[in-house]
This record gives structure tokens, C-alpha cells and sequence, in this order.
């Protein structure tokens, strides 16, 4: 054996703690017991105790990977003496200024209610994909329901943050379009009838 | 179906497209004389023959056909002018035989990326944000609502006018200069053809020349020269028509 | 001490070893080590030390969870002996039905550096919109500026989720272009010997 000093080797167990190491390394949610037992192809009550084992080994003071127990299940997370080092990992220099695609983008969520990306996409005549999960991950979009029938695309509205970062009361206070006819829907028959003129 | 087996019956080649391919680029067939436009045939009849359409047998064939039509072209067009890259037909040669090699190694790529993949299956991992990550915060600074207006009214506004001048692009009728020649030949037995389209458009040089090969093959004209590159020299034939013969064709055109 | 069993608990190295295994548990993409260091506040030196242990601890065979070194950085990944019990939780969508059309553009992509649609098209010979489209959405591929020029057609590179799905430490990973298909001037003397059995 090359490993003499893993205590764990020995625990008939070792071979289900290290499927399930693997599982809780892949999974980003919280997995169920069941979930786990599912996935290992192993009784419920095994996968238990492996997870029991697990917690030892993966436990705050001792291993900067800690296995946790939270609704839903069981997850990894950062140890809590890594929590300026993570949080150094996720911080971000503030940004001065959205890209003039986010800012597009958002101006026309924010201008005409919930739009699908097909729909801004139309209308900006380039493809918003990335753009549109930017700002979901910066939260100043969120979806806000599909359009109707089958297989809609998924809308977005803007954010009450969207609001904060522009000083905006409401939706309301936004700066009005009295020469684009000032209403949502004359605006979007603009930029609609736009879109079609532009070529493929 | 492997384009490169695809049987040909030419004029000038008889055989698979791959063995013309060599022929060409050890210079064996001149590819003046290859039918480019037969091959073209020989392969949309195979393809006729599917029920499927091979997409990756269409692409490949297109770009070797693309390769050898611009070699031909090279070939047949002297580049006076320098607007085409100046590649001498044998340079032309080497640089298809480098594209053939550079497709060839694409296609290698591509295996050893579906094979690396093919063995990369058993390993996983996790695609987003860890389920108990710290939430990644990405603090924007204080924005001006009078941005979003303007993004909107940006979006709103006319597009410029788009120009069309790419459009113009087209190639003139062939008959307009089959009548220009037949015209300048009733007036003189020969001319220099590369004077009678001086100040011609690429394009329309081109086509010039394919009414020259029109008025060729149909017996009106010979044409001359002296080597490769030297000026094209047109003559009228004398199909019987008594008509007092004029200067030699270095007379110039008006 | 309440681990007197921890070995590895004796190094002086352990304390960062364990703030590189929170910083990387909870990751989203592998870390290079200079991510590490600044995220640590430790020096770069140290942590390829510390990364080293590491390798030791979560290697293949040992642990359900593997430190690799990927995409230009680290990053923890399953066991390949867990992959079938992966396999029934997790799914592919990055390089499910990858067609022979889309490996194509990728090595085109991978091996050329930032190139546009119409440059992809020129060396496959067909147009390849929808497959660029695809290969975008899964994230296999990002737009890199555009060519240069007023209306310069836009540019794609891979991603480091390319690098990352094919296992590779960094695109200088791949096999030298020239020594795929064989040696110089393979195809040459292929046509060659078949113009030599041809009768004159």
C-alpha cells in the first residue's frame, strides 16, 4: 500500500467517501442524501455514515474544504478562516461605467418593461446573450416571467439595484422621450419597425 | 464520398481529381487547358447521385476548387497591375499545395480534439459558482439616468444611409464586348488587346478576355503571344472576305 | 492540538495550504497562481510550494477530489473513478454533440488565434454562422475585438472553458500543427506516388 498513513484507508467506507468527495466537488447546490445515494448507486443509510466520516475530515480548524449541512443537503464550502482570503477572490474594483451593449440593453428593459433577449436583440440588431447574463449576474436585470405560449422566451425587468445605481426613484423618474412619442408602446413600434428595415 | 476520388472525363484529364491535382502541381497538365467548370459538373452529378447532402464533402471540394480556380485565373491573367498578389503561377502552385497541407492538418486538429475529448470524459467538474460561495459582488459606481435615454433614442434614430456601391459590382454583359470587338476588327484585321482594354476595370478586362475567347473558339479571331505576360495580339481570320489587309497590329487602337 | 494525526499539519506551509483549498472549493474557474497569492496575501513562491503539497494530498487515486492544473491555472475536479457516479447526476451540455463541423472551427479558432467568420469559412471551405453561434453559446468561444478596418468583421478566441473541457494547461498544450497528419509533405507525396502508378 502506498498510503500508510491514511488513517481512512482501512474504512470499508473509504471507497463511498471518495465518490461522494467527488459528487460535492462537481455539484454546485446542495445535494440531497438521496440525491447522493442515487448517484453513488448506494443505500441511503451508507452514504450517511460516509457523510459522517467526510465531516470529520472536511470540519472548520481543520481543512480550509468544510462539509456542510444546509437546507437541501450537504455542500462544501470555504473554511471561515479563509473568509478574507475569499473574500479578496470575489471583490471587484468598482466600476465606473457599463459597456455601451449593457448599456443598451438595460435602457431598453428599463424604457419598455420586460423584454425577451430575441427581442432586444432585434431591436440592437446584434446578439445580447452575454450581455443579458452580465447583467442578470450583476443584478440589475432580473427575469421577470416568460412570454406566452409554448417554449416563451424568458423576459427581464430591471432591478430595484438597477434603480439605486442610477439615483432613480422609480421607473417613473426615468428621463422622459417626448420626441419618440414619450409612450412605451410607440417606442417599441419604433424600434420594431427599425429592426425590419435593417438588413439581415 | 471522398472528393478526391471523384472520376473526371475531361478534355484535356481523364481521371480521379486527386491525380489531376497532382498532374497540376507537378506541372504535368497545364492548367490552362482544364476544364474547371467540367469538374464542377463531374461533382454536383455525384452529389446528384446522393440522397444526402455530404455538407463536409461540399466544403472540402469547394475549397480545392476554389484553389485551382484561382490558380488558373492567376495563370491566365498577368498581374501588370499588382493588384493581385504577385505570385507567379508556379508560387500560385506551392500555395495551393500549402493550402491543401493546412486543410489537411485542420482535419488532423479536429480528430485530436474529438479524441482528447473522447478521453476527457470521465473528468468532471463544476460549471458556475460553488452552491456555498460568497455572492460575487460587482459594485457599479453611481451611473447618470440621462445615459439610458440617450441609448434609446440612439437605437431609435434613422440608421445612416448604407452604401451601395458594392452593389455596382457587376459584371458586364459579354456581348458588349463581342460587339466592340467585331466592330474594332471591321475596321482593323488585328489589334492589341491588352491597348484595347487599358483603363478597363478588373472585372471587365476579365470579361473582355472571355469575349476574346469567345470570338477564338468560334473561328473569327487568332490570337498571339509571344510568351507569357507579353501583350495578347489579335488578329481577324481570313474567312474568305476580301478585305485589303492593313498595317501590322502595331497599329494602335484610336 | 486537537489533530495529532495530521502529518502535514507540522509544516509551516499548512495554514496557506489550507486557505488555497477554501479559495479553490469555492471557485468558479481555475486560479493561476498569482490569483492565489493576492487572494492568500502570501507570495507566489510559497503558494506553487503550498499548491505542491496539495497535489500531493488530492491526487487521482486518493482523494475523491483532484487538484489539477488547468486552463492556466488550478482547479479542483472529481476522480476519474467517480466519473460514472458523476456521470448519473451531472450533465455534459458543454461538449454534448460536439459535430465534426464545430471540432473544425475550434481547431481553427484554437490554432490560429482570434479569427473571424469569414477566415473559419475560408479554411473549412462552408459558411460556419450557425456553427460560431453555437460554439458561443457554449461558452467554448468569445468574441476578441474585430478586425481592423471601419465595419471589421468581429473576432473569436477560445475560452479558458475550452481549455478546461479539453484538459489542456493551456493552449501551448496542444500538438504542434505541423506534426499533425504526418510529416512535411505528406499530402504531396501521397499525390505523387498516385501519379506514379498511373500509366503514362
Amino acid at each position: 500500500m502506498d498510503r500508510p498513513l491514511r488513517l481512512v484507508a482501512a474504512n470499508p467506507l473509504d471507497a463511498l467517501a471518495r465518490t461522494l468527495e467527488s459528487l460535492l466537488v462537481v455539484a454546485s447546490q446542495p445535494l440531497s442524501v438521496d440525491d447522493l445515494a442515487e448517484a453513488a448507486a448506494d443505500d441511503g443509510e451508507r452514504v450517511e455514515t460516509a457523510l459522517g466520516l467526510l465531516g470529520e475530515r472536511y470540519r472548520e480548524g481543520r481543512s480550509g474544504i468544510v462539509l456542510e449541512e444546509v437546507a437541501g443537503g450537504w455542500a462544501f464550502r470555504a473554511s471561515r478562516d479563509a473568509a478574507e482570503a475569499c473574500g479578496r477572490l470575489f471583490e471587484r474594483p468598482v466600476e465606473r461605467g457599463l459597456s455601451q451593449a449593457a448599456l443598451e440593453t438595460l435602457a431598453v428593459i428599463a424604457y419598455l418593461g420586460p423584454c425577451s433577449r430575441p427581442e432586444v436583440a432585434r431591436w440592437r440588431g446584434v446578439a445580447v446573450d452575454s450581455v443579458v447574463a452580465g447583467l442578470v449576474e450583476r443584478g440589475l436585470i432580473a427575469e421577470a416571467g416568460r412570454e406566452s405560449g409554448i417554449g416563451g422566451a424568458v423576459r427581464y425587468r430591471t432591478t430595484p439595484l438597477f434603480e439605486r445605481v442610477f439615483g432613480l426613484e422609480s421607473l417613473a423618474a426615468l428621463p422622459r422621450l417626448e420626441e419618440l412619442g414619450g409612450e412605451d408602446g410607440e417606442i417599441r413600434d419604433r424600434l420594431e419597425a427599425l429592426a425590419e428595415r435593417r438588413p439581415a | 464520398m471522398s472528393v478526391r476520388e471523384l472520376e473526371l472525363d475531361l478534355d484535356a484529364f481523364e481521371g480521379p481529381f486527386d491525380l489531376l491535382l497532382t498532374l497540376v502541381l507537378r506541372e504535368e497538365v497545364p492548367l490552362v487547358e482544364v476544364d474547371v467548370a467540367g469538374i464542377v459538373i463531374a461533382f454536383v452529378e455525384r452529389l446528384a447521385e446522393r440522397e444526402e447532402l455530404d455538407l463536409d464533402a461540399c466544403g472540402e471540394f469547394l475549397v480545392l476548387v476554389a484553389s485551382l480556380l484561382e490558380l488558373k485565373a492567376r495563370s491566365l491573367f498577368g498581374d501588370e497591375d499588382g493588384e493581385l498578389e504577385e505570385l507567379a503561377p508556379e508560387e500560385a502552385a506551392e500555395e495551393l499545395a500549402r493550402r491543401l497541407e493546412e486543410y489537411r492538418r485542420i482535419k488532423e486538429a479536429a480528430l485530436w480534439l474529438a479524441e482528447r475529448l473522447a478521453g476527457e470524459r470521465d473528468r468532471f467538474f463544476r460549471l458556475g459558482p460553488a452552491p456555498l460561495a460568497p455572492p460575487v459582488e460587482r459594485r457599479l459606481a453611481p451611473q447618470d439616468p440621462a445615459l439610458l435615454a440617450a441609448a434609446v433614442r440612439a437605437l431609435a434614430a434613422e440608421p445612416p444611409q448604407v452604401s451601395l456601391k458594392h452593389l455596382e459590382l457587376r459584371f458586364p454583359p459579354v456581348t458588349q464586348f463581342l460587339e466592340r470587338f467585331r466592330a474594332l476588327l471591321k475596321r482593323r484585321s488585328r489589334f492589341d488587346f491588352d491597348s484595347e482594354v487599358e483603363g478597363l476595370s478588373r472585372i471587365e478586362q476579365a470579361v473582355a478576355f472571355l469575349a476574346l475567347l469567345d470570338l477564338c473558339r468560334s473561328g473569327e479571331i487568332s490570337i498571339d503571344q509571344v510568351r507569357p505576360f507579353a501583350p495578347i495580339r489579335v488578329a481577324r481570320e481570313e474567312t474568305g472576305r476580301s478585305e485589303e489587309k492593313e498595317a501590322p497590329w502595331t497599329v494602335r487602337s484610336a
